[in-house]
């Protein structure tokens, strides 16, 4: 199983055709992500956005990571997995903070500062 | 290489999916999210299927193609669905099939890392989250719990120029290096075998390479430009025994040498990190909202009278 | 590669803060009163140790291999000011209910976190001018910035601290999403996340477009962190929506990380890229453009505020346009024709951090040091500029302080902003960007409209008449944090000279092109060909 | 690199106690003498003193002192500033520049590979004749118009004095280190400060809305200017590796030689570009074309402050500028004509708003504005020396006018119309201050044989002399005449003629008494006291006497000539070159032997004298006019309300009508068309040039306007513009590498 799902066996080289492919999901990842960023009004939607934007890199990441044959990548994705974590923690502490005080999940609620 | 695909087409076609985008994207009103949906779909497909026309034989496999699907689809499906439940579940959706293809990848230790980590507890906390966040209080009110500012996606329209203006831009240039990167060297791969020469010595006795009561001579005694180890036995060592083509360290064994052989210092710093972000939670999250009015009145007219701490 | 023992000697600064993170997290919610004031004390001391462990370090590491002691040295000097301002921002409430007779109740007192923050933050500070590799860079930005976000929503109990926390922390991800795929899009186009190997790597042949890419995906979601243009949007909401000593934090520290983090990526790729010399074209005219518009479009707007701490965010969003400019000009050829000093654009920015760090705490601690009553009876900040009207006639000492910050802040001789500004303008004409200085130029006349605004309301105004009496708040630590930022923006004045010279030994970059020198050297054997001129 | 911090307070006690060990530090440079003798380190006390002062004001302030010590303090420490620089001129002997070190201010080093390079700003001073020259009357008219401020600001007594006299030492300090310099960077610390002084005493009255809009719009023009200088400075330093005199100097002696030979291909563009920058530096601070339009209004400051700026110091740094630096200008195909054709424009053009204005105060500073401008022209037509002189002798005569006009002020309770106050001369305890006038007026009016005729002339004469000038000559010559015209209307109108005034504005008084306020019943304008006598009875005498200098040392020009002499601004090699070699002061009829190759006033020598008579009718002409004007059959002040009264009582009727009769000529002859071309002018002046600044200042505002609905609070708003930034961006690379 795993040496047909293996694009190449390893450790033979991969072809740089087959890491663009990779490349473009994952630019593709990071687009969806940002629009939905933009688009949504939902918090956590929106940091949920964010966190593709992060897993469109660790796509990234590890599909060098193959290209080149060493595993620099791989350890780089583990570390996003834990910033990852540790920013979800963080924003979704606030985001129910907000919301006992203003039962409202929307972003847009806030603009009192401005200009 | 300049480009896979020409330019023209790949341009169109980003443009067609931007627009199936824009029209899956939540709106009041007429709401074609089927046929948004269905433009991107194609729109995507056509690029996919232009790449893998013109890569030939180097294009990927089938399972590429059904995994880079759902974790686009879902994607998209998370970005456009009024409820934030849902939104959650198709971004698990979408680990899932990241994870796919790190398998794809032969990155087998993050593909499961990520759907542990990630999909089994990162995203089961939003879930957690949302759930609390956005509990109806009645039945009744299930109905109204897509709320207004979930229905509608805000300004769909620039947003999506943006966003994939900047996909045209990323795929253009990311295709335009694609010749020029730096040439892999396999001989890197099993570079960190010579560090483990306790597993060659049990590969090679499992395949009959060596004998019972032979030993590999440490790491000093395995050469890895020529694929040979030295061994010692009781009955004097033997050098430049072969190993065999398919001894490989593993992925596990592999990524863990690098990462606490090259990274250790970036594992502290992960660490502090989780302990200040544990911190920050617990920190938010006894917040109180409000200061009760009295105590308010109370901290304010000390304050008139000069109080200090 | 250095091995880990080695790395581990450079950081002992940023260990002997963590220790000190460790005790103030536990100092802070003892019942004791002095016990929970020691926090700050213990705060100050790890950052003193950790400062003169800094200075006694002086192993090269990394693309910039002199950087880190001139760069912790500067961190804990600042963080020790920004520590004094911070003084009483957190708990204010809660002791004054302590004083009042309530009980000690650790759930809802947060000065421990509050200073753990705090130090955290520095910490990841530390740890981003040691950086070596991207997965350091990128872990030590995070450190950095992710304990800025909770100290901006607990800096204040007012609605505004959280919307400014939101919006900090939402867009703040959104930046760091961005230098994230940047960060990965460099490790693909060299192989490597080194960034010594990425640097010898660029300097032997063409930069891969991807490389390019990943290199100006990576500045320009760094440059959320020094505010600069298109990552600006920010940074007024949240200045102005945090307590004024966490504004000043935050137009410090995360902007020092953020040139940090520039400096050594623009680094790798150095100063001769060009076709003319220079960065790449590609990153030149994106630096170009950010420079331009950061800074002009920071001044236009601070011309139109009301309130000080958005003028002040505004002209923080300015002069991070201004440190651009030296980092285009970059640090300038070694060896002869070398204009030393003031022909080095990292030297003028790494200088200008201290200057601007010093001089922009005092403008801040003074607006920290003034309250009036609100308008339901509570104390809030006096960040109006009207109300610092006669401030000269109620507290001179303020008035003064603002008086000398806001010229220097201004560029005006001989005051030490000055000093800052001049060798950006030098090296910038040095690495033949004329337009670029002009700009600056011009933008530094703009900002006088509203920093005299500032000195003019304070010093020649009176007070309006039925204005709300200014208060000073009741921490003497903030008062002596405006005072001795004043003294320094004078005093520097004088003996800037050491802190040129450490700030022009820090912007070393390592010297490639002596590799290549080398290797030539070796392989062909040069003659030297007598030229005939 | 080395800074070392030294207390300037400890090394003015060492240097007072005559303690001669170290703090002379050796120069390696041989064209420039080091001070050795104590008497010139002496010279540290000329900037000391002035600081001294401000600590002492500062003091004064803090110990809330209500009395008129501090103006006292002032005169002590500017007067005995002023003694030192005279102690140190008679010290100077026949010795060159001469270099002071002060204390380690800048001090850079660093060695390379083929050489050590350094970036050195010490506080140092530069000493030669032209340093000496400047301090004299700096000091000199600093003393007398604090002595004068003691009375004039004695309303203010208390905090605000103590706030003028602290903002009077600092920018006679500012001042100082400007011109005492031994470098750039240290003359550029005193042109802000300069800058910066200008702007607290201008806006001291900081209360009259007018006063604070004069402040900025001078200190913002002067920012304007300064920019440009500064670029030079920094260009200076790139091309030349010093901004200390004592080094650049000789290093721009072989570009001057190439110039001199003709070799401008030898002259790297960048060299020629700095005194173009340079010459910014000096329109702002200096008034020129097109950026005078702070001067006259700095008006608003109290006048001592107008007679500072004006008179002598601020204004005259952009001559000194271009004196200082003139090696530099010299290796420029453009800089002297531009210089030339600005100076010469700017003094018609304001010399013309002066005719036209009704404002004493605002006629003299227009009369500086157009002054300033001869001072350019004599420097754009290289002659250095003239253009001194012209300092040196306005300095004192328009000190004089400005003090008087100021009495005027101050005794009128602020009246400044010249139509609503007459016959000063018939009132009592004024005929002091009417002598002074008519002595300045005199020499501003370039009347025969007063210094101010000697040092205008010298400036006409050489643009004469200098090939391809003559135009600029006709229009100093015209501009002369008119100057003569608007200086004496002032006198005839204000200081002679029939008895009459009404009080400014500032009078509040009696108004229950008569109900009929402001047409001067119960009004009693007070005479000045004696310090405001002696100092206009000094002043007129001094101007008087500054004639004498133009005798001594006549081989070189007089004495301010000699002073000139010896110092950068002098450049004996190019002199000869053009032509023109020095005239025999003495004897004017002596025409000298060679006619040159420069240019001639209708076939004569302008040197040879013919000049003099030329220059001297255009003046005589001017003041003619204004007395037919304004004093001839005048019988009262021309006010239309003086007129309506008159004519209301029946008395006076018919001097009144004559009155207007001789007005109809004035008006449909001279003063409307002039009207009309001088409200054209002041038109443009107004939208054009003040526009142009103005534009300054609203081009920023509108751009922060535009923008400013970016900062719409929205967290999306700010998401999506961080995006389109980023794609702006990404699109731009992309462009990039197509």
């Amino acid at each position: 199983m795993m040496q047909t799902l293996a694009q190449a066996a390893y450790p033979q080289a991969m072809h740089d055709v087959t890491l663009y492919h990779y490349l473009f999901v994952s630019a593709g990842m990071f687009v969806l992500g940002l629009i939905g960023f933009l688009t949504r009004r939902n918090m956590i939607v929106m940091f949920l956005c964010t966190e593709m934007m992060f897993q469109a890199s660790g796509l990234a990441l590890i599909a060098f990571s193959r290209f080149y044959l060493h595993h620099t990548g791989q350890a780089f994705v583990i570390f996003v997995l834990t910033v990852a974590a540790a920013e979800a923690a963080m924003a979704l502490a606030l985001v129910v903070l907000l919301y006992r005080k203003h039962s409202s999940l929307d972003g847009l609620l806030f603009a009192e500062l401005r200009g | 290489m300049d480009y896979l695909v020409n330019p023209v087409i790949l341009y169109s076609l980003v443009a067609l999916s931007g627009v199936g985008v824009w029209l899956t994207l939540p709106r009041k009103g007429f709401n074609p999210q089927i046929l948004g949906g269905l433009i991107a779909g194609i729109a995507v497909g056509g690029i996919m299927l232009a790449l893998g026309l013109a890569a030939g034989d180097h294009a990927p496999n089938l399972f590429f193609y059904v995994f880079a699907a759902v974790a686009l689809g879902a994607g998209l499906r998370m970005i456009t669905h009024p409820r934030p439940v849902y939104a959650a579940l198709f971004f698990i959706l979408t680990i899932l099939a990241s994870a796919g293809m790190y398998l794809l990848l032969s990155a087998e230790f993050m593909a499961f890392a990520l759907i542990i980590v990630y999909a089994g507890a990162i995203l089961i906390t939003y879930l957690f989250v949302i759930m609390l966040a956005t509990q109806g209080q009645t039945e009744d009110e299930e109905q109204a719990q897509a709320e207004e500012y979930d229905k509608v996606a805000r300004e769909p329209g620039s947003a999506v120029l943006i966003g994939f203006v900047l996909l045209a831009m990323f795929s253009t240039m990311l295709g335009r290096g694609m010749e020029s990167l730096p040439t892999p060297d396999p001989a890197r791969v099993d570079a960190v075998l010579g560090m483990m020469p306790l597993k060659i010595e049990r590969d090679m006795k499992r395949d009959g390479l060596i004998e019972a009561d032979e030993k590999v001579a440490g790491a000093a005694g395995v050469h890895m430009e020529t694929r040979t180890v030295d061994v010692t036995s009781p009955r004097g060592g033997r050098e430049g025994v072969a190993m065999p083509a398919d001894l490989h360290a593993s992925n596990v064994q592999s990524v863990g040498f690098v990462l606490l052989g090259q990274h250790p210092g970036a594992i502290e710093i992960a660490g502090v990190i989780l302990l200040m972000a544990m911190l920050g939670a617990v920190v938010l999250a006894r917040k109180k909202v409000e200061i009760e009015d009295q105590a308010k009145l109370d901290a304010a007219r000390l304050m008139r009278e000069g109080g200090s701490l | 590669m250095i091995s880990i023992a080695d790395k581990i000697a450079t950081m002992w600064p940023e260990i002997t803060l963590f220790i000190g993170t460790c005790i103030v997290m536990v100092l802070g919610l003892s019942s004791k009163l002095v016990m929970r004031k020691a926090c700050s004390p213990v705060a100050g001391l790890s950052l003193i140790i950790a400062g003169l462990l800094a200075l006694q370090n002086d192993d090269a590491v990394g693309v910039m291999p002199y950087l880190m002691p001139y760069a912790k040295a500067l961190i804990a000097g600042v963080g020790l000011l920004l520590l004094m301002l911070l003084a009483g921002t957190v708990d204010r409430d809660q002791e004054m209910r302590i004083a009042g007779g309530a009980a000690f109740n650790p759930l809802s007192s947060t000065r421990a976190e509050f200073y753990a923050f705090f130090l955290f933050s520095l910490t990841g500070l530390m740890l981003c001018t040691g950086a070596e590799d991207l997965i350091w860079l990128f872990l030590a930005l995070e450190l950095t910035s992710l304990p800025t976000y909770i100290m901006v929503t607990i800096s204040t109990s007012r609605s505004r601290g959280q919307e400014a926390g939101i919006k900090y922390f939402f867009l703040g991800a959104l930046g760091a999403a961005i230098f994230l795929y940047g960060f990965a899009l460099l490790y693909g186009g060299t192989g490597t996340t080194n960034l010594v190997e990425m640097q010898t790597q660029f300097a032997q042949g063409q930069i891969n477009t991807i490389a390019m890419l990943g290199l100006i995906l990576s500045v320009i979601g760094v440059s959320f962190k020094i505010a600069a243009v298109p990552m600006h949007f920010y940074t007024a909401d949240v200045y102005q929506g945090a307590a004024a000593p966490v504004s000043a934090f935050l137009a410090f520290v995360p902007k020092a990380a953020g040139f940090f983090a520039i400096m050594l990526l623009v680094s790798t790729v150095g100063w001769n890229q060009g076709v003319a010399g220079g960065l790449p074209e590609p990153l030149h005219a994106t630096l170009w453009m950010m420079a331009v518009a950061t800074m002009t479009l920071g001044n236009v707007l601070a011309l139109l505020q009301h309130s000080v701490k958005r003028m002040l965010a505004y002209s923080s969003i300015a002069h991070s346009g201004y440190m651009l400019v030296g980092v285009i000009a970059g640090p300038g050829e070694t060896g002869s024709g070398s204009l030393g000093f003031v022909g080095n654009g990292l030297a003028a920015v790494l200088f200008y951090l201290f200057s601007y760090g010093v001089m922009n705490l005092g403008v801040f601690a003074v607006v920290a040091c003034l309250e009036k009553t609100g308008d339901s009876g509570e104390r809030v900040e006096a960040e109006q500029v009207g109300d610092l009207q006669g401030l000269i006639r109620t507290k001179p000492l303020l008035a003064v302080v603002l008086t000398i910050c806001a010229f220097s802040l201004l560029g005006l001789p001989p005051m030490l902003g000055f000093f800052g500004k001049l060798p950006l303008f030098t090296s910038g004409i040095r690495a033949g960007e004329i337009p670029l200085v002009v700009i600056l130029g011009l933008n530094s006349a703009i900002a006088a409209f509203y920093y005299l605004r500032l000195v003019k309301a304070a010093i020649i105004d009176e007070p309006a008449p039925n204005a709300e009496p200014l208060v000073s708040t009741p921490f003497g630590a903030r008062t002596l944090a405006a005072g001795l930022s004043a003294a320094g923006v004078v005093v520097f004045i004088v003996l800037a000279g050491p802190v040129m010279r450490s700030s022009e030994r820090a912007a070393v970059v390592r010297d490639v092109s002596a590799l290549e020198v080398h290797d030539l050297a070796d392989g062909q054997n040069a003659v030297p060909v007598a030229v005939n001129d | 690199m080395l800074l070392q911090t030294t207390d300037i307070i400890n090394s003015m006690a060492t240097l007072a106690q005559n303690d001669h060990a170290g703090n002379v530090v050796e120069h390696a440079t041989q064209a420039v003498d080091h001070a050795a003798a104590g008497n010139m380190k002496l010279a540290l006390l000329i900037p000391a003193l002035p600081i001294l002062g401000t600590i002492l004001m500062l003091l004064c302030a803090i110990f809330r002192i209500k009395s008129k010590l501090p103006a006292f303090i002032t005169v002590a420490c500017l007067g005995g500033a002023f003694v030192v620089t005279v102690v140190t001129w008679l010290g100077m002997g026949e010795h060159g520049a001469q270099l002071v070190f002060g204390f380690d201010w800048i001090n850079f080093s660093w060695a390379d590979a083929s050489s050590e390079q350094s970036f050195v700003a010490n506080f140092g001073l530069y000493i030669d004749r032209l340093t000496l020259l400047w301090m004299l009357f700096v000091t000199g008219l600093g003393t007398l118009i604090a002595l004068y401020a003691s009375e004039y600001m004695a309303d203010d007594v208390g905090t605000g004095y103590c706030r003028f006299f602290a903002a009077f030492n600092l920018f006679v300090f500012a001042m100082t280190c400007l011109v005492m310099a031994d470098n750039l960077i240290l003359l550029y610390l005193g042109w802000e400060g300069v800058g910066l002084c200008s702007y607290l005493l201008i806006g001291y009255f900081y209360k009259k809305p007018s006063a604070v809009a004069a402040a900025k719009k001078a200190f913002i023009v002067n920012r304007i200017g300064d920019l440009g200088l500064a670029l030079g400075i920094m260009l200076i330093f790139v091309q030349f590796g010093t901004v200390e005199y004592a080094e650049l100097f000789p290093k721009v002696e072989p570009l001057v030689e190439a110039f001199r030979a003709g070799h401008m291909d030898q002259i790297p563009f960048t060299v020629q570009l700095i005194p173009v920058l340079l010459m910014i530096g000096a329109f702002g601070k200096s008034a020129q074309l097109p950026l005078y339009v702070w001067l006259p209004d700095a008006m608003e400051g109290p006048t001592p402050v107008s007679a500072l700026i004006h008179a002598a110091t601020m204004v005259t740094a952009g001559v000194f500028l271009i004196a200082r630096m003139f090696p530099v200008f010299l290796v420029s195909e453009w800089a002297l004509p531009v210089v030339a054709w600005v100076g010469t424009l700017t003094a018609l053009f304001s010399a013309t708003i002066g005719m036209a204005q009704f404002d004493i105060k605002r006629i003299m500073a227009y009369s500086t504005v157009s002054q300033l401008g001869y001072m350019f022209a004599g420097l754009g037509v290289m002659t250095s020396t003239g253009a001194a002189f012209h300092v040196f002798t306005h300095a004192f005569f328009k000190a004089t006018l400005f003090l008087c006009c100021g009495a005027v002020m101050h005794g009128f309770a602020g009246q400044l119309d010249l139509r609503k106050i007459s016959g000063l001369w018939n009132m009592r305890g004024w005929r002091i201050v009417t002598i002074a006038m008519l002595v300045g007026s005199l020499n501003l009016a370039g009347f025969p044989f007063t210094a101010g005729f000697f040092s205008k002339d010298m400036i006409i004469a050489e643009s004469f002399v200098t090939p391809g000038y003559s135009a600029i000559g006709w229009i100093l010559l015209i501009t002369a005449g008119m100057t003569a015209y608007y200086t004496f209307r002032v006198f005839f109108r204000v200081f002679v003629g029939p008895v009459h005034f009404e009080p400014g504005e500032e009078y509040e008084g009696d108004a229950e008494g008569h109900g009929d306020e402001g047409d001067g019943h119960g009004f009693h304008p007070h005479a000045p006291g004696w310090a405001v006598n002696t100092v206009l009875g000094v002043l007129a005498i001094s101007s008087l006497l500054a004639v004498g200098t133009y005798f001594i040392n006549t081989d070189q020009h007089g004495w301010v000539g000699s002073m000139v002499h010896d110092s950068s601004a002098y450049m004996s090699p190019l002199y000869e070159s053009h032509g023109v070699v020095e005239h025999d002061a003495s004897g004017h009829v002596e025409a000298s032997s060679d006619v040159r190759a420069g240019g001639t006033f209708f076939g004569l020598n302008p040197h040879g004298g013919v000049l003099y008579y030329v220059s001297a009718a255009f003046g005589l002409i001017g003041i003619v006019i204004a007395w037919w004007l304004h004093y001839a059959g005048r019988t009262e002040a021309a006010t239309s309300r003086a007129d309506n009264l008159a004519l209301t009582k029946g008395m006076l009727a018919r001097g009144a009508r004559g009155k207007w009769f001789i007005d109809e000529i004035y008006d449909a002859v001279i003063r409307k068309p002039l009207w009309v071309f001088a409200n054209v002018l002041y038109w443009l002046d107004q939208l054009l040039i003040d526009g142009l600044v103005n534009l300054f200042g609203w081009v920023p505002r509108a751009m922060g306007s535009l923008i400013r609905p970016t900062q719409n609070g929205q967290l999306h708003g700010y998401a999506a513009g961080m995006a389109g930034g980023l794609v702006v961006l990404m699109v731009v690379v992309w462009l990039m590498s197509l």
